[in-house]
């Protein structure tokens, strides 16, 4: 089973399952306490200059985005981050806050290429290791798994390989070359999600996107959840607890947090603003100023939303679809 | 010539080509608008695949992006990427339809770098799932908007998506599952597949108006001609009135 | 990444993703079409001898122990199976249908151990390879994600390792010693499930067990339901979606087919009857009177349900816990 | 002596090593039994995990298997047997309780066949999810019902479930995570842990009349002994009355 390629990728965040073992057993805590604070404190203390950090799901549908506003807030430096990201990290590059990027696809799908990845990248300031969508997540699968790396069948043949930190070699069972993919833990993971109880107990609806994945590779966790529910709740339906309690570090309550992207069964996206950002965002300037108005103008969340406006709010409540 | 556009014709050239009662791989933008044309024509049946979880919606309003709620709605199954993807893996999605900024003879995509890699003259978005749905799907279809030399090259800066790699055999000696590769190429010229031994890309048929050589002549690399070239249908009526009164009546793409 | 020991068990059924994916190809069928038929049908169609076969959850746990007495009824031979067992295997084993056993364990949890499995495997007429229990479902998550192995950290070191097919390398990436697991695809799978709709999507209550993977190592699968829903109903909550259509070859419905075992929020266990069991098959003689009685001597699942009488069943419904 | 038998004692001995707060893999038999009692003791708060999905149950009736509808009756959360041996491999399980038919002075158990492989004299049931959790679990705790020299053997005939498997440094030069092993072994005679240098099985305490030098006779391999032996505390009125009329008032095993 000799490696046959390797990719020349810089691997930012090399596997470490004994040291994620070792971070879950003197770090976190299994027992239930109340851990609802506000986005200030779960940032404050949970979020590092240098961190590692991700994202689920992205940018437009159920991203983190009052976490991401208030990281940016509060000037978290030198990140390295995992990018499936639209509107997310297109803030966060905007802010350059970034240092490198483990990326398999930074835009704004229909709506067209980012300008700040473009500066970002382009200009040589932060440097990038590519992954296809699947490469990436079978990584966050791999660290949620507990093990070092994960075979996969895609990114074979690529430059996308080549220029990855994966690694082909023949699979000792079948002979054939296969794929292996790192398992990326996150230092730190930024989740939004429709419920969760004080303990941490989380719910989705709809697609699950990776949040099983991502919730399970992430050293730190921070949860923003729409509505904070009773654990009575939760203990009734247990098959619906997609995040358990004892992965989360902070409960943040922010209903409407995914703004300008939506949330499934509660908002649509704000496809105006969103569109009004990427304009604005090909114009370094016009960046500068979206950030002191929607992220430095505002103190929080709860200040965001009222920079928002309920009106504009309940519209897009009313636009989105029912089951 | 009909009233309509060279998006209209792409979208209803695309969507003719999904069958009814199969998956789909659907990515964003002209696939998303075929699929929905399709389901509404000829295809009632046809299985929507998004690689973040949704499987069999409706699609009675355009997704925006492959996660967004539209993706899901009145779903058969709302999953997440892994089990898409491992679903595809396992041969369970029959299409895949992907774009890309350059493609050459082999099919390969580029949507990563213009330029050398690292700082690159063009940073594109990047892979997404597109890698994925090349690996896996058996039979993968490209959409090209603008059918010219700067897109149709003889070596993509990157390879970003597998085609046929370096050639006949290349996709099964680095790994990739047998059986799977390109199939169609659709631009707004023409409509091409891959000639079977040499895995080359070939022109099958031209849009009403085209000629073969102004096809061969927009191409970067040397193009291979089928002995029967044939003539792309025009959107009907029906079709255009859909995606413009319903599909895409906030003129997204056309 | 040198193969530093190999198992030396046989490996039954090895590992071959390109075929899975030729036989998915050729073989299933991904147009939504009503595969509702009675269990003798589906055991007819989709059971044969020489299959390598497997169920889930496990006997006494939402097991899909109406369509195993079908296949005892239809004497399938020469049967290969994936042993997480209690019940059902059990009832293989005394049927004298099996040849070869991956086994992690076959036994009857609080009630006592197999005479089944003893005498089987004592007398040398069926052959074993064993593994943990976490490594044969990650046996099955391979195959559901259609690589050729995966890599987990337990097994390492211990006889299970040494006479099972499993292999350790050393991982590439940290360079500590790995254990991998090679796929397991099974031939047939059978499945037990609270709701499924005409085409095959499946929902199950409480705890998920290996659903998820098991229904996608399975090259066929029968699922049994406890009823049919509208697809109506299944599109309205798709997160619930555990088994889509696509997996599914034949639906049968089956009120209390995980007879004597347990069906969550639905019936308790029938635990005199599990226990009368246990004991007459120390007896070979009373084993095949057991079988004279609740499997050959019924014709099918209703007849088995009369068999148990609605007042036995009722007084089990009333007896499992609410949610 | 007050009123009870081994089982009774076994089982609140076993329940006093569940600390409140933490987790468990509670297999079926004892554990369960002493997980119930320690939820109703001094551990209201011990986080029970049951290997196909249930975390954090109520435990209000004693489940009879490790995936029965008791495991995750009030649970906080209801998954599948993956997510939970990759939630132990990830290091979130504190404790793993086992049980086994032999057991060595490194804590190695058999729980597969006695004899040779096969055809063995005996087919056992197998490892179940017990080398799952003895790799994973920071501290694993063995029940042994009957401590004799059937049971206390030099070499087990099969090693299903890591203990330290031939001494210090074994384990990680193995593959398994570092700073995991057998930590505690409960039998119907007394306590034994495991000395730290030599991880080698060391008696702790005894049960009340039974001498340091009984256990050592009943012990298949030199058993170390501490400098202190202590004595393990009797059952209170209140563990019986809690384990004969709520816990096991059907008398699976006491």
């Amino acid at each position: 089973m000799d490696v046959i390629e390797s990719g020349i990728g810089e691997l930012f965040q090399p596997p470490d399952p004994d040291g994620f073992r070792e971070w879950v057993h003197t770090r976190k805590n299994t027992k239930m306490v109340d851990k609802v604070m506000s986005e200030q404190d779960a940032v404050a203390k949970f979020v590092a200059d240098g961190d590692y950090l991700g994202t689920e799901l992205y940018g437009t549908v159920r991203a983190p985005m009052s976490l991401v506003r208030e990281t940016i807030r509060q000037g978290r430096k030198h990140l390295r981050v995992a990018g499936q990201g639209v509107h997310e990290i297109d803030l966060l590059l905007a802010a350059d806050l970034v240092d490198t990027l483990d990326i398999t696809y930074i835009a704004w799908e229909v709506y067209g290429i980012s300008s700040c990845l473009r500066r970002a990248v382009e200009s040589g300031r932060v440097k990038t290791t590519d992954w296809s969508n699947g490469g990436i997540t079978w990584r966050f699968k791999a660290a949620a798994m507990g093990v070092p790396f994960l075979p996969v069948r895609s990114m074979l043949g690529t430059d996308t390989l080549k220029y990855s930190a994966a690694k082909v070699v023949n699979d000792p069972f079948t002979g054939k070359p296969v794929c292996l993919v790192p398992a990326l833990a996150l230092d730190v993971g930024l989740i939004h999600v429709h419920k969760a109880d004080k303990f941490g107990n989380c719910r989705v609806e709809g697609i699950s996107g990776f949040v099983h994945e991502m919730s399970r590779a992430s050293k730190k966790l921070i949860v923003s959840t729409e509505e904070i529910v009773s654990t009575e709740e939760i203990r009734k339906y247990p098959e619906q607890t997609v995040i358990p309690y004892y992965l989360v570090d902070a409960v943040v309550e922010a209903k409407y947090a995914s703004h300008p992207g939506e949330m499934c069964y509660r908002y649509w996206r704000d496809g105006e603003h969103l569109q009004a950002f990427l304009k604005d965002s090909a114009d370094p300037a016009k960046t500068k100023a979206y950030l002191d108005k929607w992220v430095y103008g505002v103190k929080n969340h709860a200040e965001y939303v009222d920079l928002v406006g309920m009106d504009r709010l309940r519209q897009l409540e009313s636009e989105i679809g029912a089951r | 010539m009909a009233n309509y556009n060279e998006s209209e014709f792409l979208i209803c050239l695309a969507s003719k080509l999904m069958e009814d009662g199969t998956t789909a791989f659907v990515g964003t933008g002209i696939p998303m608008l075929a699929g929905a044309l399709a389901k509404r024509m000829h295809a009632p049946n046809l299985v929507p695949i998004f690689e973040f979880g949704g499987t069999g919606a409706s699609l009675e309003k355009l997704p925006l992006g492959v996660g967004d709620s539209r993706t899901f709605h009145k779903a058969v199954a709302a999953s997440g990427i892994c089990d898409i993807m491992e679903t595809a893996c396992r041969g369970f999605v029959e299409y895949g339809f992907l774009g890309g900024a350059q493609i050459d003879c082999y099919g390969n995509l580029n949507t990563t770098v213009i330029g050398k890699y690292w700082p690159p003259k063009v940073r594109l978005p990047g892979s997404g799932g597109a890698n994925d749905v090349a690996s896996f799907c058996w039979k993968t279809i490209v959409i090209m908007r603008k059918h010219d030399a700067r897109a149709f090259v003889p070596k993509v800066d990157f390879i970003t998506t597998p085609g046929y790699l370096t050639g006949p055999g290349a996709r099964e000696k680095a790994g990739l599952p047998p059986g799977t590769g390109p199939y169609r190429v659709v631009t707004n010229l023409a409509l091409m597949d891959f000639e079977p031994v040499t895995k080359r890309m070939r022109l099958i048929a031209t849009h009403p108006g085209v000629k073969p050589e102004d096809v061969v002549k927009a191409t970067g690399f040397e193009l291979l001609v089928a002995d029967q070239v044939g003539t792309n249908p025009e959107p009907t009526e029906k079709e255009l009135k859909l995606l413009r009164e319903e599909i895409d009546k906030d003129r997204y793409y056309i």
